[in-house]
């Protein structure tokens, strides 16, 4: 068993005929993930790498049974691919598309949740589980079954992370990289109660950034709710303070949202804070009992 | 994200009808002094310096004027004034209305709710992160189905405005969610906005707009913060580029591993300068211009920290081989490599290939490139 | 329900961008001959008589102008007959183009859904109910987000578009989207939408306002359907009143139980005549103004059945009495009633007190007023 | 137990300062139900005999804990009313005012069904049950408790089927009148699941009327899920097919909509179809089991 992915996770890849769905549609399939279907408007009847094209999701559901998607589509239509997928009865879907405005974003959002239906990203790298399937961009090199959990706003240091972890003998359950854009369709606090019940993850590392206050957040849930350890890591202790979104943005922040906050809250939730990103495979490996290194 | 100057902003209200004093934009004194003279600008006016930065007022960039000469006056002492780094070459003249109360609304985004939220402060004209939380009053404002009767008549309650007042309130607000949404606002902020009779006006005006939103509005294109050169040239090469003050030049991929990778350069006592983000891409050609750029915002030191993904190690490495051809000898820098991921043996076989050796450890580059900038600070 | 004529539709059109041919309203023969003589509207020309029912192609209210004085033949042929019932007294003219496709495109609600639905067909031109479910597509849209730019690119392939007509269905439907939310619509209709080169064009507008939206829209106030002056009188006191042929007049409360009572009288071979609501009041006077409306119309037996609830027997007593009171002599009637519900007592005793008998078993009090409007038909 | 109502229905009246309001307030205190605020904005600090009055439902919830809603401010805030309950905590709303747009509706219905409230109406007499608590306008007189359940779309017509059960010497579970607008919040396909699971409900009594298909829905639904018996009236069997809503209506209802396609999918269902109001009782006491009349 997995997070959200598993061997019965069948692709759907919305924009497949684009330069990064094709190239990522293959990734997926060298992962081992059934890419079943791929849906680019006026291109119904072609195939990409013998995977066949659809005009709609819609289309491409009912003919092949795709029960996850994930879209590459410019960032213009992004929108209308995540409700088509919405509607087409796609309940996960992964959004690497970057650069979509968040107005539109909190339209799917609260649309698709509104039907159940779950979104990571949009601007992110997806979700893999080694044992499962890969929806997403993370590069396979990095994976080897495991029972470390990984959750991320980051894209290529999370590849740095779960690489490390790999490299260190340990192995990962299932990693999400959740975009670290302003609405996002999985927060940490959404992904932390997958893992807590998911057999297969031991301990979770959780990667987060400066800015807003989901790590806060998740810092909050982990000390009520969350009861396997957790190592933590917040990038951009060093970055001068970022230009602020005006007033109200410190409105709502509130004294939250530096790395300072970050680390003080996630310390105080129990979690061990790894000052680098070279130190998280040291406290992993300190903490994992022993018959759970694979 | 564009931040729009006031008086850009009160003409996004003005196209939304939020109620605004009767004013005009002067770039001269001579201009002030007319816009006063002939009515334009009713007297006694205010003088502001069109800057986005805060605290005008106590700043010195705010002045009243009782006369044409006065508005002159006052415009000779703004225009060309340094705020905050920001030189003055705007003003906005208005006209001075007497109100009786300040108060402070804004419209923006709640991460942690995926909601716009409304703010209202019964205390506006100051500083809003200074009024303590009791005195401001939030609501989450659902898209579907927008800003909603009650939530109105909550905002009027919070405002402490009933009657006439509360019903300029319901235009205003509906006006506001109109605009954040219409024109895609990050933020939309109105401090002070004042109540005159029972009517509101709008005194200040703040509004952000998303850049992914760009491609809806073509508008705003010209608006853009002020960059240096070098900021311009990668704005256009699609680079994310930032200077700082230290000597050591940083190219990486992804702004997470980035920032990581500054937090462990400083670690170690170095002092990231000019920090570049790839984003990602598969052109080489991306890669050498990135170099190319580096090279003129001559660092002592450059790390290149790339972890493939989207951007492959091979792409990354031929990138680097070609600007390395291309740059020239006065503009050549010490350069530590490290290239980890998506077709990594490939990528390290062309580097290496190239005289460069890639370090697979991040603490032992970055080690390695603080020293090659001279070491510790 | 306001229906609009097709001119009016069209002129809602018009405000949404739906593209039209080139056309003007005329209401007389010289007008007609006026319109095509000075290029108002280009020839050949279509005269289409402006009837609410459907089917005025067959039925000779639709015909074609080649020449100034066809149109005004035309005209002449067409203005004052008699179509379905509605006298026609004014024409659409409009220019005759060269269409390549006729499609249908309405939006209107399901019920079931509760959702607005688009539903499309290739097979325009035709009565939409005489084609078969299989050539007609339907997509249901949600408020929330809005039609989408995948149900529109379903709704072209339906319609066999592409290219440019694809395009010009997408903003046609971001229109009929817009102009069915914004007007309160129950129903846009366009059929035939007529393919023209590249562009759609709507020969002809069916646009159906709903009536509780009124408050939103007091443009549509002055456009109402036929009434008879009865009828116009009860909608002014807010009486639902509607005259069929029989001759018993039943006043009840509640549409449901109006037609149950209806159903029993039929049932016993009473022929219902005026049928009048009085709807949710506790007002006697109301009661007292629906009894001489019912005089008024000379009816054989009239049939009071009411369930007092927001309607309380005692007022509905009281309203009868003072009627009874002041129905001249010459229209009184013979009168069975029953009260039930709510102060069903009181009520009771004010009839009593005032000579009349409430029989309260529907089926006998049903039994009774047929006897006394002379005995089954 | 009951249906949705019980004796933890705790009601506030929203709009109770007008002259329905009150008078209907009482008549609900009068039946029994807990009625523990109204609402009308401005007013707050008042009360409508004795019944605190609250400028926000917000408020009243807050004070009064009050979980159900009876809303009869005017159809053009009727829209504002509900969304405001619903945004408050409110999970059931019964909406008496007549007159709503649909446009307006179609927002309140998916607005409160994405937040899990039901909406009772609009246009509608509301929900009692005589061991439980009255929501609504339904006269208190018809009622006795019994095992009967009613839903109907009508109004004035409810009252005299249900009085006719009491009148019978037999009892009511639940009584819901749905209302008959071209939207409503709660239809028969969504209320016949909760009489199947009321165990306090032996058989139901479903009044429909011409126009629609919700009745030809239900039938379909009692068909396939609906374990108990069921009595149906259909009025308006004599009236003159009304003007249709152009052809697209026609399309929608596709030869459904009278009252014969009523009646003929209902005994297809195998409901017992009363031709006339008064022959409802009997058929009922026809089924019963003897041992649940009241």
């Amino acid at each position: 068993m997995s997070v959200l992915v598993s061997r019965d996770t069948k692709v759907v890849v919305q924009g497949i005929t684009g330069h990064q769905g094709t190239v990522h549609a293959r990734q997926m399939k060298a992962f081992g993930t059934a890419v079943v279907a791929g849906v680019t408007p006026g291109k119904a009847g072609t195939t990409v790498e013998e995977t066949p094209v659809f005009d709609s999701v819609r289309e491409a559901v009912e003919k092949t049974g795709a029960n996850a998607s994930c879209i590459f589509v410019p960032a213009p239509f992004a929108k209308d691919a995540l409700l088509e997928s919405v509607d087409a009865g796609i309940r996960l879907a992964v959004i690497v598309t970057e650069h979509i405005p968040f107005h539109d974003m909190l339209v799917m959002y609260h649309y698709a949740r509104g039907r159940g239906a779950r979104i990571i990203g949009p601007n992110c790298p997806g979700i893999a589980s080694p044992t499962g399937a890969k929806v997403g961009i993370i590069p396979n090199v990095v994976f080897r079954p495991g029972r470390v959990g990984v959750i991320s706003r980051s894209g290529t240091l999370t590849y740095e992370i779960v690489n490390g972890i790999k490299e260190h003998g340990l192995g990962q359950s299932t990693c999400i990289g959740l975009g670290g854009d302003p609405v996002v369709g999985t927060s940490f606090v959404d992904a932390l109660p997958l893992f807590e019940k998911d057999p297969d993850t031991d301990l979770l590392v959780l990667v987060g950034e400066i800015g807003g206050t989901a790590e806060e957040d998740a810092a909050e849930y982990i000390h009520h709710h969350f009861s396997k350890p957790v190592v933590a890591y917040i990038a951009g202790r060093s970055a001068p303070e970022g230009k602020r979104m005006g007033h109200a943005g410190a409105i709502i922040s509130r004294g939250k949202g530096t790395a300072k906050t970050k680390v003080a809250a996630l310390e105080a939730a129990g979690a061990k804070v790894a000052r680098f990103p070279y130190e998280i495979p040291d406290l992993v490996a300190g903490i994992l009992p022993a018959g759970s290194r694979s | 994200m564009v931040k729009l100057a006031e008086w850009r902003g009160k003409d996004v209200f003005r196209k939304y009808g939020v109620p605004l004093p009767r004013g005009r934009v002067a770039r001269s004194p001579q201009e002030a002094e007319a816009l006063t003279r002939d009515g334009s600008v009713p007297l006694p006016c205010v003088v502001k310096a069109q800057v986005l930065a805060g605290g005008r007022g106590k700043g010195g960039a705010v002045k009243f004027a009782n006369s044409p000469a006065e508005a002159r006056s006052a415009a000779e002492a703004i225009l060309g004034l340094e705020f905050k780094g920001e030189r003055v070459k705007e003003l906005l003249l208005e006209e001075k209305l007497a109100l009786s109360k300040e108060l402070y609304v804004s419209l923006t985004l709640d991460r942690t709710l995926r909601l716009p939220v409304l703010i209202v402060s019964a205390r506006g004209g100051v500083e809003i992160e200074s009024v303590e939380d009791a005195a401001i009053d939030r609501q989450p404002v659902d898209p579907f189905p927008g800003l909603t009767g009650y939530q109105k008549r909550r905002a009027a309650g919070a405002l402490g405005l009933s009657g006439g007042a509360a019903k300029s309130l319901d235009r205003l607000l509906e006006a506001l969610w109109k605009l954040f949404n219409g024109e895609d606002a990050e933020l939309v902020e109105i401090n002070p906005l004042a109540l005159v009779g029972d009517g509101l006006v709008a005194l200040d005006a703040k509004v952000i707009i998303e850049d992914d939103a760009a491609f809806r509005h073509p508008e705003y294109a010209e608006i853009r913060d002020d960059r240096t050169p070098l900021e311009e040239v990668a704005r256009e090469k699609d680079i994310a580029f930032v200077q700082l003050d230290g000597n050591i030049g940083v190219i990486a991929n992804g702004a997470g591993l980035t920032m990581a990778t500054l937090d462990v350069l400083q670690e170690f006592g170095g002092r990231p300068g000019v920090f570049l983000d790839l984003g990602g891409t598969d052109d080489p050609k991306k890669v050498t211009e990135a170099f190319l750029l580096m090279a003129r915002a001559q660092p002592q030191a450059v790390f290149l920290n790339i972890f493939g993904g989207v951007t492959r190690c091979d792409t990354v490495a031929r990138g680097l081989v070609e600007a390395m051809r291309q740059v020239p000898e006065a503009e050549r820098f010490p350069l530590v490599a490290r290239i980890r991921g998506n077709n990594e043996a490939e990528g390290v076989e062309i580097l290496r290939a190239a005289g460069i050796t890639s370090i697979p450890s991040l603490k032992e580059s970055a080690q390695a490139v603080v020293a090659a900038a001279g070491g510790r600070r």
